[in-house]
């Protein structure tokens, strides 16, 4: 638990789409609804609803979702 | 050697390739020919195989494995990339129609295979189904009735209908 | 139209089915690529003819297993591949001591180690032979094709219940994977063998004792009429430990000779277009089939060559090997390895004919045009 | 580009891993690393050692000293590793197979000896690499390849199992609760002994299909859904916690740890001279 | 002329064994077949099978089908041949290095299976076969000849293991205890499903020498005083328990056996046809 | 006055004795007869200089601890006999692909199976070659003496240490448990090999990497400053798996070679009164000691017989033994086991000379006068 | 315990110092003190005393003492 | 060959006979010879050795087994009864009193050996070196000095007294 808080509002959502297998746990555990899969790939698809609370990142199989930014975490 | 049929099934993990192989085997064994299929693994038997491959003959098979081949069914483009120039000059290549081929020495059937799955059948799984009715029709390997037995036997109970549809829209797609 | 018994089937598929034709009835095993369907078809189908199947903890537990099993009397398999193959050894040198039949099937693998997994080699030829300690008999069998499979089962049982020795399959990722077009016999025409029973008194009954003209003992079972002891150490015909330096020297000279007096019957191979070849090519499994095609490509091209397969591997067809380099000019052997086979096969001919090897272990079945290549380059 | 975890952590050259979509191996190797970044360890003192597996493919994308041994018998290297040079940290991933079929007898003794090494189990109740057959973690009843008939083996209580043999540290968390595998293994390293962390993990592909368990965010949620906490599940009957999961620090005790003993018999002979 | 059990039930002609002057193994062999005795099993359905070890020579002396396997693989043997033959009644003898050593992962899983196996250790503390080394069950502290300086290794509790591992019946009992440990063979036997006797034995030749435990009297005079009944060791503080030898019928419960579930799969496709 | 470095010794205390002179560190073991005395002087010796001793719960698991030891860096040692060494071979595999140095010693006994606990064997000299599975590199060397077994032990170390590579020493009951006069050389006087450490910079470090001209990859050690992978799995020089044909033949091929490439270094052998000699005995470990004494007595009977001693059992000392088929009539084996070694003499000794062999597996040492009237027969 | 119980009183108390080994079990654990190891052999010194209790013969690790007689046990 | 000298010797596990073959071979190479000794194994480890070889030589000794003995020791009936045949013609044998010996063309010694330790010593396990004593009075093949320095080397400490009173027993039990 300690790790979600750590993450600073700063921080960017941030897809890497040649790493993402589509399997959809991002889009099922965010508790926003800022994801979809499309294509077997994750879209994000509402990003103003975005909390990071960086569940996606934690959750993603492929490290294909996270949030990053310049002080990068 | 020479009235030896070689096909390679080529495509990504998941499309079927391997049942689609012994499917064209059983159903040249059907037709009273000889006919071995291969398939090739990732590590260990996870990550599942890519390519499957069937020989057909009138005489006994030897070498297992296809060279040089006659036919090649290409459904992703990475698969036709890897594979194109193992098809013999003169061979018969069908793909999908998403993916690009330079190659201009073959005969060459660029069809919405994946595109009648996904969307005039709604079964994405069916594909392999349709790739094996575009090659009964491009190819006289197998003849259709065995291939469609083969099919047929092969399928999971309860799927007949959808896969013989398939099939037939697979035949279809070469008008010829 | 395709009869009830023309089938395509997998290689592993046409061993489990030869086993059972054969009699099998317990199977103990752990999964390994590339013989891993072994284990699953034989799950799916002993149940059904009243046999056993158990996954063990480990390759160490299920070879002990099927010793264990073939003790009560049931004909007993386990399959494995490289990594499993070495760690069964040492219970394997038990079978051969204790003179418990049993089939063991290794399905090759890219080695040593973990190595290539899922590609096909034939390195483990000396292991079959070599792999446990001390000396020791064993029966090794390798099959070219999807129904010598299913025929090599059924031998395989046969010779491991009436020569009461471990007999081991050695077959390959390509000949364990492929699918082929497979004629399966019906099951009168079938030759299965069971093991012999005793029919001495209960008194006098000594598990070990070799009627006379004989080098194999009948073998009574565990639950039956006969109670018996059965261990790992030299012992005499009562099955008792013994230390003497006699029973020691006879108990494995036997073991040794009970194979050894019957190489013609457990001698098998094939010549394919030798009677008049200069240049003989030796391969088994797999790549026999491209050896094969290799001799077709040859012969098209005027070069006298043939092939000699063996199929059994162990015992060494030493005979027949030095009859074959009296008749060629050239020997070159084909195996997925570094030549292993070549070594017994230069012991045997190299006072006749020149012995080349052409191995290769990079995880591919070596191809026609190589070998072709190579027959020219000879 | 990836998050700063990973680009430290793992070797990115070697990503997208080969796992399959939505295996949660993947998520437990971050965690994993995760607890090796709140712990602050020099990476060259760590040594991540595994079998054969799906699971113990992990080493190789895990950028420290790593080692991907025989099947069973990571903790076997293991052992000898940390018996050798007393000053790695070192850590097991292994998958139900490798530490509790073949590896059963590596697992039960570096327990026993309290040898200081972080073991942390993928358990997917199957073996994923060689296709489905059901390990001794798979339930009584499920399917797998070589159970197509339902499985007849009991299942081994990994945890109990390892605290009768010895271990000084053991809990349980599961792919869906990421945070808490994190919790775990940071304690799991800190405890100067054998500690053991299982982390119930889904395999799509193989134990999903055969059991049909649906879709890998079904198995997810049923991870989500039938995990209790040990502490809230202490309050409960057995009949309540009937297939429940029960999640968090298990087993924790002080021990005299194996390296130390054995550093105390050559300090014995150093004095005497 | 020896006594009617003796004779009736051991192979006389193999007498004297082998074991050294004192050496508890021939008590407890006896044990076992009174436990037989009083059982009336017919001779013909019983099978013994050992590993190897001082321990596991028992089989050779005992007039029943018996065999002596591998290092370690007992339990594995004796697998194959119950679920062959699931009419056997099917014991297995064996030393705590045999069993516990090499053999622990066959323990465990056999354990787990809930096999119908009933399991005797002649747990002397040592390897008495290959002269004295320390086994998995030598205390903290004492010697072997592999542990000249002490053993550092902390020993298993070999019935809380096998407990933990699903084993449904669980006893211990010393050397000093004879009709103790038949009546737990007995109790052992009549349990359908895996069954694990402990018998605390002396090696006076290797342990009793090496730990300067006095003559073989002495040895037994230990396990005399220090046992407690676990009847009346319930009654006591951990405090008071410390150092002594619990015995007695520890665990007992009912579960599924596996030969008899595996029968139930033979039999649905009997039905079927 | 006995010196102080003149000791009566047992076998297997100079082969401790060796190790710690060699720089053993570490030894992971499980007791077995006849080695058990190797794991019990290194428990009582190691701790005193500092190394690490520990009694793991099988020969599998120490097999693997020694590989984890050695990969920290420092030298690691395991005994066994017969039953334990099969056990050991699926790790000495991993060892082999994996370059790991190690030193494993087999007290031969008495197989197959537990066979003759208690006695002399020369069983398993096929086994060390072919024990585990798929083509591999190991090195093998079989000491006639106490001395000489020290001796051996250090180069046993050196070797595995030089080429990366498991070394066997087929050591037998007699040499490990007989006592002998030894003078223990200095410590200054005696090599010792260490292993070569990178120098490459930490970012281009790749562990499996070969400098120009060589053949073996230096080697760092977990916990230093380099961090690298190692697998059983084919790999390339980053050590990472790797699938490619090209990959794997080349590991495997170099793996081979970096031995056959040395063979002049690793060739071990003694000859005696060859020097005229029309017979050659072959003969190793113990048996060659009842072959020097046969040779003495076949020449005091005016028999113009040798003795050729391999101390190198592997790699097969082939132009040594060729030489010495071109130089003799006729070579006799004498090997405790029914011919093993004697099927590599025949390989490439049958063209030159008439290869005859004598064995004997009953458990006791082959006497000169046995071996006498074999050389009279022949 | 079922077992000594069981014992009747005619049996007679046999040596067969063939197997003995001396071990001195029988003499320790004898209740009635009616054994005694002379070279390493067990002796009785006192049958008049032997209570047949058969806990010699349940102890002794050789088989070489024991209650027999005719209609043995 | 024929300046080596082979001595066996036998008795019952337990009375200390490998480490008098030790002791034997120690005091040779104190001596400035060369010395093997070699011991019979029971099963495995267990049981104990039942008889110990040393070969003493001025040369190299190759084949380390004793064949026809130079002298044989044997306490036990059992003992002599195996191996008296492999003493050489006019070998020396050295038995204890409580043993009977048939055999004539030898140089017998019939020795109190147990009774010395048992009943003059009171300490049974000192007997091997009572027969060193005798062994070294019989035969010259080791000095006096060396054998009880190597006596006093391997005996645990504390003993030394006893045993020294031991050998000196042995020794005087022949009188020539
Ligand atoms: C000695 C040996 N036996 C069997 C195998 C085959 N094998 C590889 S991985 C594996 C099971 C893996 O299961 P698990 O440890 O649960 O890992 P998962 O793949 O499920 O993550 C098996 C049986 C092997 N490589 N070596
Ligand atoms: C594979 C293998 N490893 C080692 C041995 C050597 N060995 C024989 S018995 C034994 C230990 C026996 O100890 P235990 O089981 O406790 O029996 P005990 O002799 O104490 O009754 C060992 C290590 C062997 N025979 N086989
Ligand atoms: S969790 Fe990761 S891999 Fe799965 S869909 Fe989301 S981004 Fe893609
Ligand atoms: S950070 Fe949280 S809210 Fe934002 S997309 Fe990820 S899971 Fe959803
Ligand atoms: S097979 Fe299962 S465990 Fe293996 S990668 Fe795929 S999902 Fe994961
Ligand atoms: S060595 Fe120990 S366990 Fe073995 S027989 Fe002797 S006393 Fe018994
Ligand atoms: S207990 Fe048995 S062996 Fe021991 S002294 Fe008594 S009779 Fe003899
Ligand atoms: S029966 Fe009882 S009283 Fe009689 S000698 Fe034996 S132990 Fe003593
Ligand atoms: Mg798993
Ligand atoms: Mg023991």
């Amino acid at each position: 638990m300690a790790t979600s808080l750590k993450i600073k509002n700063e921080k960017k959502l941030i897809v890497k789409s040649e790493w993402c297998k589509g399997c959809g746990i991002c889009a099922a555990f965010c508790p926003k609804n800022v994801l979809s899969i499309e294509n077997e790939i994750v879209k994000i698809v509402d990003i103003d609803a975005c909390i990071k609370c960086g569940q996606c990142e934690m959750r993603c199989p492929d490290y294909a979702i996270y949030l990053g930014g310049k002080d990068d975490e | 050697m020479s009235n030896q049929y070689e096909i390679r099934l080529s495509g990504a993990g998941g499309q079927g390739l391997i049942l689609a192989g012994i499917i064209l085997a059983e159903a040249a064994i059907k037709d009273g020919k000889n006919a071995v299929q291969t398939q090739s693994y990732g590590p260990e038997a996870r990550g599942g195989a890519s390519k499957s491959e069937v020989i057909i003959s009138n005489k006994e098979i030897n070498y297992p494995k296809v060279r040089k081949c006659d036919l090649l069914l290409a459904l992703t483009q990475k698969a036709c990339d890897e594979y194109i120039d193992s098809l013999k000059k003169d061979g018969i290549l069908i793909v999908d129609n998403s993916v690009e081929v330079k190659r201009k020495d073959i005969k060459k059937f660029k069809l919405p295979v994946i595109e009648t799955a996904n969307e005039k059948l709604k079964v994405p799984m069916v594909a392999n189904i349709v790739a094996l009715g575009a090659i009964c029709k491009a190819s006289s390997i197998v003849t259709k009735d065995s291939l469609e037995n083969a099919i047929l036997n092969r399928v999971p109970r309860g799927t007949e209908d959808i896969n013989k549809t398939a099939f037939e829209k697979g035949l279809n797609l070469i008008n010829n | 139209m395709m009869s009830n018994h023309i089938k395509l089937m997998q290689g592993n598929e046409a061993c489990v089915e030869g086993a059972i034709a054969a009699g099998m009835r317990f199977f103990a095993g752990y999964p390994i690529t590339p013989s891993t369907e072994i284990a699953e078809i034989s799950a799916q189908r002993l149940p059904r003819v009243g046999g056993k199947f158990i996954q063990m903890e480990d390759e160490i537990g299920s070879m002990a297993a099927v010793i264990g099993a073939s003790l009560t009397g049931l004909k007993a398999m386990t399959a494995t591949s490289g990594p499993g193959f070495s760690l069964k050894q040492e219970n394997i040198g038990y079978a051969a001591i204790a003179e418990v039949p049993c089939v063991i099937i290794n399905v090759q693998r890219g080695g040593p180690s973990t190595g290539l997994p899922t590609s096909p080699a034939q390195g483990d030829i000396m292991q079959a032979k070599w792999g446990t300690h001390g000396d020791h008999p064993v029966i090794a069998l390798s099959p070219s094709s999807v129904r010598e499979t299913f025929d090599l089962t059924i031998k395989a049982f046969n010779y491991a219940e009436k020569y009461r020795v471990p007999v081991i399959m050695l077959m390959d990722e390509v000949i364990g994977h492929m699918r082929e077009k497979v004629e399966i016999p019906n099951r009168e025409d079938l030759e299965v063998i069971d093991r012999k029973k005793p029919t001495s008194g209960l008194v006098d009954y000594k598990p070990y004792r070799i009627e006379d003209g004989e080098l194999v003992p009948p073998m009574a079972e565990y639950g039956g009429e006969y109670r018996f002891h059965v261990t790992g150490l030299v012992h005499d015909e009562t099955g008792f430990p013994s230390n003497t330096p006699k029973v020691a020297e006879s108990l494995i000279k036997r073991l040794i000779k009970k194979i050894d007096d019957n190489k013609k019957d457990i001698f098998l191979y094939e010549e394919y277009k030798l009677e008049d070849a200069e240049i003989a090519l030796i391969s088994f499994g797999s790549t026999a089939r491209s050896a094969k095609s290799a001799v077709d490509m040859a012969r098209a091209e005027g070069i006298k060559v043939g092939l000699f397969r063996p199929i059994t591997i162990w015992p060494f067809l030493d005979t027949e090997i030095e009859q074959l380099a009296k008749k060629v000019n050239k020997i070159i052997t084909v195996e997925m390895n570094l030549g292993q086979y070549a070594i017994e096969v230069e012991r045997k001919a190299c006072k006749y004919a020149h012995v080349d090897k052409y191995g290769k272990l990079n995880g591919e079945l070596i191809t026609p045009d190589e070998i072709l290549k190579k027959i020219k380059e000879v | 580009m990836s998050s700063r975890l990973i680009n430290e952590y793992l070797r990115e050259d070697k990503l997208p891993h080969i796992w399959c979509p939505g295996c949660s191996h993947g998520i437990t190797m971050r965690a994993i690393v995760k607890a090796i970044d709140n712990l602050n360890i020099e990476k060259n003192n760590i040594c991540i050692v595994s079998g054969i597996g799906c699971s113990s493919r992990a080493p190789g994308y895990m950028d420290f000293n790593t080692l991907h041994t025989t099947h069973g018998r990571a903790l076997a290297f293991a052992t000898g590793i940390k018996m050798a040079n007393p000053k790695l940290k070192v850590i097991v991933i292994t998958g139900d197979g490798d530490c509790a079929a073949i590896g059963g007898n590596h697992l039960i003794h570096a327990a026993r000896r309290n040898i200081d090494i972080t073991t942390i189990v993928f358990n997917n109740n199957i073996y994923g690499m060689t296709g489905g057959q059901y390990s001794p973690t798979t339930p009584q009843g499920e399917r797998g390849t070589t159970a197509p008939f339902g499985n007849i083996d009991k299942n081994f209580n990994l945890c109990n199992l390892v605290k009768a043999a010895g271990a000084t540290y053991t809990g349980r968390s599961t792919a869906y609760h990421v945070n808490m595998i994190t919790k775990l293994v940071e304690e799991g390293i800190k405890n100067k002994g054998f500690s053991f962390i299982e982390t119930l993990s889904i395999c799509p592909t193989y134990y999903g299909r055969k059991n049909k368990k649906g879709n890998v965010v079904d198995m997810m949620n049923y991870l989500k859904n039938n995990s209790i906490n040990v502490k809230a599940a202490e309050k409960l009957s057995d009949e309540q916690l009937k297939d429940k999961i029960i999640v968090g620090e298990l087993y924790k005790t002080q021990e005299p740890e194996y390296t130390e003993e054995y550093k105390k018999i050559i300090e014995s002979f150093q004095k005497e001279r």
